[in-house]
């Protein structure tokens, strides 16, 4: 048992970083999911989209010999991908959402379902076309790789390493978020976005375009959920078009962990949920005396979110709220 | 006639689902008038202000200074100054008073205009301006409602589109409340006001129509319907 | 002896108490009115007494039996029926199949029943079917019965829901603001149809309602609420010359 | 052009006519599905004839006669001319599979309106019931020579599988039901890869499942010394346990049960203030509805004498739930529809089209329309939702003769 203190630095390093993807993916499901109760199913697709665009344009700058400072690459490579998701954000609304909203619950849901597999399909397209197999490894940026001390300030812990790409997505991410808290909370259009998801009837009485704002809402949650994509590429160098799916499913347990709706909420869900599943996926069989292996550690996050859902479907951040009758 | 229609509705008929909500609505509402539309419940009241302001989907004309509105969207006839404070009052109750007011000024371009405005809000409810910092939610009826109309005026607005603003509030606050729409129309503002409480309403109205079943069927001055047999038996008594 | 018996029913939410200490005693085969502003507690009384809501403090008794901690289906059962304010048909079911679907306690097949369609199953059906039918009838919506509810105007969904929860065989009868919505006309029908419905099935009635003119007409007795809390309680003449109920509900205007 | 309306009008009312040019239409699509080698397009119509049948104006009656004479006696005899016999019963059985489910989907989703991802745990668990117990890892598991069961325990076993599955729905329902709307649909699409990664990894601490091995050697049905081993004889099995879901289904659809669901999905608050329990009206809708799954997952592991959890992942899920939807949700020869269609779609076309297209132009292994599986379903859904949300065809309300309904009750006392 006490190689799972010892092995704590490490897991918690590898749990926040996965966490910060969870976290910053579980916004765009959040940001959606606030302003028009939809489950944006296809935002995970949105996420495994720009890691291939990500990471396909990282390869042709290489064919086309381009040779520049690694972060300029990176933040050029960040900015581009963005802008394209994004677009397929406010894209996917327009086709498969807003003709829907005044439909029955159920529909949006099934063209969400739809419109991620359709982006499955045509990214392993483009993959298998340009390199012959639609599992894809990009090259990396930063190769670098530090040891954190941790055994310097615990005896009994040991030494944790983390790469230059780990700080970088990390960093990252906590810029992301924060631009986006000061977004939502101090900004004109942030305020809009708020006002829209309570009530967009009144909302559009303020002379808000109430579609602009959900056109905006759709492009920044997926213009950073690609973002991300791209990054996640870089952290664990392959991937493939089915990365998004059960990626997304995570995410948006943490947004539910968090209280879906409330955006301070889904970065502190992602964060948890990453860290307790690499702890699971660390420690399940010396907890469980070898009976749960780490495979279960999807299995952990499932439970997470359907014990959540039921004992507490506000989230742990949120308030509960009563049906008009 | 020498007054100048600003609001001008003409044989303007609405549906909902399958049901007509609005027959063949013809009013007018000119400057500087308080014009209040009173009948009973599900008469169409609600109905026509949300025609006017393009919430629900109409056929006929409604002009308003002299531009066509009657196809517009909410956020487009509100850029054009109208202004609608909503049934129930409907304000952001997790936006603070501040933001709500923001929102209601979302169409000024300059801090200056803004802070003009909000200036004006604080002198007619002095109320508000001591609770900027906290969330709407957590304001009683009577102050949500001066809230409502406060971030009315935030946008500058031509006329004021009020619906039902004495709902489930206590009769003193009801009585600031059209004191306080009495004295914005005495600087100017034109008001078509939707009541329930036809009595009130027709008290300080210049004029009055009496809608039924989507249908206007009498129109007159505030002082004839008042005394009007027909009107007090159905709506006042 | 009273039919319904409530004392001290209290339901908050958040900070604002909806209900506040209300006490009220129904007597049986009354027709009773509650009316007060918008936002004074109506219909969260009656989301309270119909176990749509949980009240925070207070009884509720139905004959002697206690409706706390029961689930809505069991207090349908127990004989309280309703309607709702904004209808609550079964939009995509015809307005037989929603007759029939308030008989849902008074039907007794199970599954075994159904899948081998036993001859007491099929006849059951066809009773049923002809009992609403009969209620259908009654509501004047009989040429109807094929129809879509969510195809029906505004007023045949009122009656609709009316006979859909006559269906339940009720000793109470809940009408949530019946004539809302309706033109004078409607209204003066709807009127009659209430008084031949209370002699018709024996039934209690109670009636949220803002029209006036329905309420001094029909009610024996009148409950005014006022936020939360019940103001005055007594019969037409009574309210109409209550001062406190002219203050805070029908305003000035009813003085004169 | 006025006369064409007329002889259109007159053969819509005429039952003779309609059944003659359906026999017609039969003895065409049948003779060529004899006659050709491998004629998908002679097999689709054949398929046809029984939307055909769907929209006569023939009796009831009648149109049970035309339709079991064709699923029992024309389609095996048809199909029996060539080589490829085993290849379209093939298509038959698998698409007969499909049916089912759509249709006890179609109970949780069209009828209560409580949409389930994880629809094909419920067809894992009907097939792992009989495979643990039907091969030899059952010896393994427990040490007993009464295992593996012979093939005459299919039989009951159909109902233990389609019984084990309803148990399932049940324990999953319970807690799940807490749950409303869309929510439900991530909680019981969670559930569904619980029960799937639970499958591939139950081969230790105690081997129960094999793992991700699957379950080999297991038998195949039978029935006075008989053996099912082909798609052709399986081709009954599947017949007989469809026609006894589709009878029990279209009997739900209008009993007390049934309009409960429906009252559920319309609007719950209502339906509870007129005396229906929640709670177990639904549970009673995941019961029923996994139980069709739990049959015929049984029916799928004796066939393929093979399990494994690589049959039971999410697309499946997905699939049967695109035949619901297209086929149109609450609708019974919608769902029918929507299977079929799907699941030929996915058999027969697509390899068909990917093979003329590989024959005549070259194209890339990447675009064969075999592997746009998720992008046609993907297409599919989207524009289902977005033109015709309510399938192919629309669930209709039971009409009933306002005539019989004037008479007077009959006392049942």
């Amino acid at each position: 048992m006490s190689h799972i203190f010892t092995a704590l630095p490490q897991v918690l390093v590898d749990g926040l970083t996965l966490g910060a993807i969870y976290a910053v993916v579980a916004l765009g499901y959040t940001m959606v999911y606030g302003i028009l109760e939809l489950i944006n199913f296809a935002h995970g697709e949105v996420f495994m989209t720009g890691a291939f665009i990500g990471t396909g344009l990282l390869l042709s700058l290489g064919m086309f010999g381009i040779d520049m400072p690694a972060w300029i690459t990176l933040i050029l490579i960040l900015i581009m991908t963005a802008l394209l998701t994004g677009l397929l954000g406010i894209g996917i609304e327009r086709l498969a959402y807003r003709p829907l909203r005044k439909a029955p619950k159920l529909i949006p849901l099934i063209s969400a379902i739809g419109i991620s597999f359709i982006l499955q399909d045509l990214v392993r397209f483009v993959a298998e076309m340009k390199t012959g197999n639609y599992i894809v490894t990009g090259t990396t940026l930063f190769e670098g790789k530090f040891t954190i001390p941790f055994s310097s300030i615990i005896g009994s812990f040991q030494n944790a390493t983390i790469k230059t790409n780990t700080i970088i997505l990390i960093g990252i991410t906590i810029v992301i978020m924060i631009l986006l808290d000061i977004f939502v909370n101090r900004t004109k259009w942030g305020t809009a976005m708020r006002a829209v998801a309570q009530d967009q009837e009144t909302a559009s009485l303020m002379s808000i375009n109430v579609n602009k704002v959900i056109s905006l809402t759709f492009f920044i949650g997926s213009a950073i959920g690609g973002a991300t994509g791209f990054l996640f590429a870089q952290q664990y160098a392959t991937i493939d078009p089915y990365i998004g799916f059960i990626l997304g499913l995570k995410a948006f347990t943490a947004a539910v962990l968090g209280g879906i709706g409330n955006i301070r909420g889904a970065m502190f869900g992602g964060l948890m949920l990453g860290v307790l599943e690499v702890f699971a996926a660390a420690n399940l069989s010396t907890l469980t005396g070898g009976v749960l292996g780490s495979e279960y550690k999807d299995v952990f996050a499932f439970a997470i979110l359907i014990l959540v859902l039921i004992f507490k479907p506000e989230g742990l951040f949120g308030k509960s709220v009563k049906e008009k009758v | 006639m020498t007054k100048r229609a600003l609001l001008e509705m003409s044989q303007v008929s609405a549906y909902y689902d399958q049901i007509q909500a609005l027959q063949d609505i013809s009013l007018e509402v000119n400057m500087g008038e308080i014009v209040t539309l009173v009948g009973s419940n599900g008469a169409g009241k609600s109905s026509t202000l949300k025609a006017i302001c393009g919430q629900i989907k109409t056929s006929g004309t409604i002009s308003f200074l002299g531009n066509d509105i009657s196809k517009l969207p909410p956020h487009q006839t509100a850029k054009l100054g109208v202004a609608h404070v909503p049934e129930g009052r409907r304000i952001f109750p997790k936006l603070t008073v501040k933001e709500n007011l923001e929102m209601g000024a979302f169409q000024l371009k300059s801090k200056k205009d803004i802070e003009q405005q909000m200036e004006l809000v604080y002198q007619y409810f002095p109320r508000v301006k001591e609770r900027l910092h906290q969330k709407g939610g957590t304001m009683s009826g009577g102050e949500q409602q001066m809230l409502a109309i406060g971030r009315a005026l935030m946008s500058k607005p031509s006329i004021l589109l009020l619906d039902e603003p004495s709902m489930g509030l206590a009769p003193i606050i009801v009585e600031q409340i059209f004191e306080i729409i009495q004295e914005l129309n005495q600087t100017g503002m034109t008001i078509l006001l939707v009541e329930q409480n036809a009595y009130q309403a027709l008290s300080i109205a210049h004029r009055g129509y009496v809608i039924q079943t989507g249908k206007i069927i009498l129109t007159d001055s505030a002082q004839n319907l008042l005394e009007n047999k027909q009107v007090t038996e159905a709506y006042l008594a | 002896m009273s039919l319904l018996q409530i004392k001290g029913l209290t339901k908050q939410f958040g900070g604002l108490t909806a209900v506040n200490q209300v006490d009220i005693s129904i007597r049986p085969k009354s027709i009773t009115a509650i009316i007060g502003p918008n936002g004074a507690g109506k219909t969260t009384l009656f989301n309270l007494i119909t176990g749509i809501y949980k009240p925070d403090k207070g009884s509720i008794s139905l004959a002697g039996t206690s409706l706390l901690n029961r689930k809505p289906n069991q207090i349908a059962g127990l004989g309280i029926a309703r309607t709702f304010q904004n209808i609550r048909l079964f939009k995509e079911m015809t307005a037989l199949e929603n007759i029939l679907v308030g008989m849902h306690n008074h039907l007794t097949s199970n599954l075994f029943g159904t899948l081998f369609r036993l001859p007491r199953v099929r006849l059951e059906e066809q009773n049923a079917a002809k009992h609403a039918y009969q209620l259908l009838e009654t509501v004047h919506l009989a040429d109807k019965c094929n129809e879509l509810s969510k195809n029906l105007s505004y007023g045949e969904q009122r009656r609709l829901e009316i006979a859909r929860a006559l269906a339940t065989k009720p000793k109470i009868l809940f009408l949530d603001e019946p004539a809302a919505g309706m033109n004078p006309k409607e209204t003066k029908e709807l009127t009659d149809l209430i008084t031949q419905i209370r002699n018709d099935f024996d039934l209690t009635i109670i009636l949220i309602e803002h029209d006036m003119k329905l309420v001094m007409k029909i009610s024996e007795e009148i409950i005014v609420l006022d936020y939360g809390q019940r103001i005055a309680s007594g019969n037409p003449d009574e309210i109409r010359t209550n001062p406190r109920v002219i203050e805070a509900y029908l305003g000035k205007g009813a003085v004169s | 052009m006025i006369r064409m309306d007329k002889w259109i009008d007159t053969f819509q009312k005429n039952r003779t006519s309609q059944f003659i040019v359906l026999g017609l239409f039969i003895l065409v699509s049948s003779a060529s599905v004899y006659f050709l080698e491998r004629s998908v397009t002679a097999f689709l119509l054949l398929l046809g004839s029984l939307l055909l049948l769907h929209y006569t104006h023939l009796t009831n009656r009648t149109k049970w006669i035309v339709g079991l004479l064709l699923l029992v006696v024309i389609i095996p005899l048809a199909t029996s001319g060539g080589t490829s016999q085993q290849d379209y019963m093939e298509v038959a059985v698998q698409t007969g599979i499909y049916v089912a489910m759509a249709l006890g989907l179609n109970i949780v989703v069209g009828f209560a309106g409580l949409l389930d991802l994880g629809f094909v745990a419920f067809f894992a668990i009907g097939a792992y019931t009989y495979g643990i117990f039907a091969s030899p890892q059952a010896t393994q598991l427990f040490h007993s020579d009464f295992f593996p069961l012979a093939g005459t325990w299919f039989w009951p076993f159909i109902l233990i599988g389609g019984f084990m599955a309803a148990i399932f729905g049940i324990l999953l329902g319970i807690p799940v039901l807490r749950v409303k709307g869309d929510y439900l649909a991530i909680v019981t699409l969670g559930f569904g890869e619980i029960i799937r990664i639970v499958f591939n990894n139950m081969d230790k601490p105690v081997n129960i499942t094999n793992g991700a091995q699957g379950l080999s050697q297991i038998q195949q049905p039978e029935i006075f010394g008989f053996t099912f081993s082909l798609a052709s004889q399986f081709y009954y099995i599947v017949i007989v346990i469809l026609l006894v879901i589709i009878i029990g289904v279209q009997r739900l659809e209008h009993s007390k049960l049934g309009r409960s669901w429906k009252a559920i999905r319309e609007d719950e608050i209502a339906a509870q203030s007129m005396g229906i329990p929640l709670v177990k009206t639904k549970l009673w809708a995941f019961a029923l509805g996994a139980s069709f799954s739990g049959m015929m997952g049984v029916v799928f592991s004796a066939k393929n004498m093979f399990v494994d959890p690589s049959s039971f992942t999410l697309i499946e899920s997905i699939t049967i739930l695109v035949m619901v939807i297209l086929g149109g949700m609450g609708s019974i020869p919608g769902v029918i529809l929507g299977a079929a269609v799907i699941s030929v779609l996915n058999l027969q076309i697509l390899t068909e089209v990917t093979n003329f297209l590989t024959q005549n132009i070259s194209i890339p292994d990447t675009l064969s329309p075999t592997k746009m599986q998720r992008l046609i379903f993907g297409v599919i859904l989207v524009l289902i939702a977005v033109y015709r949300p309510k399938g192919l065809i629309t669930a209709k309300a039971k009409q009933y003769d306002p005539a019989k309904l004037a008479e007077q009750p009959i006392s049942d006392k």
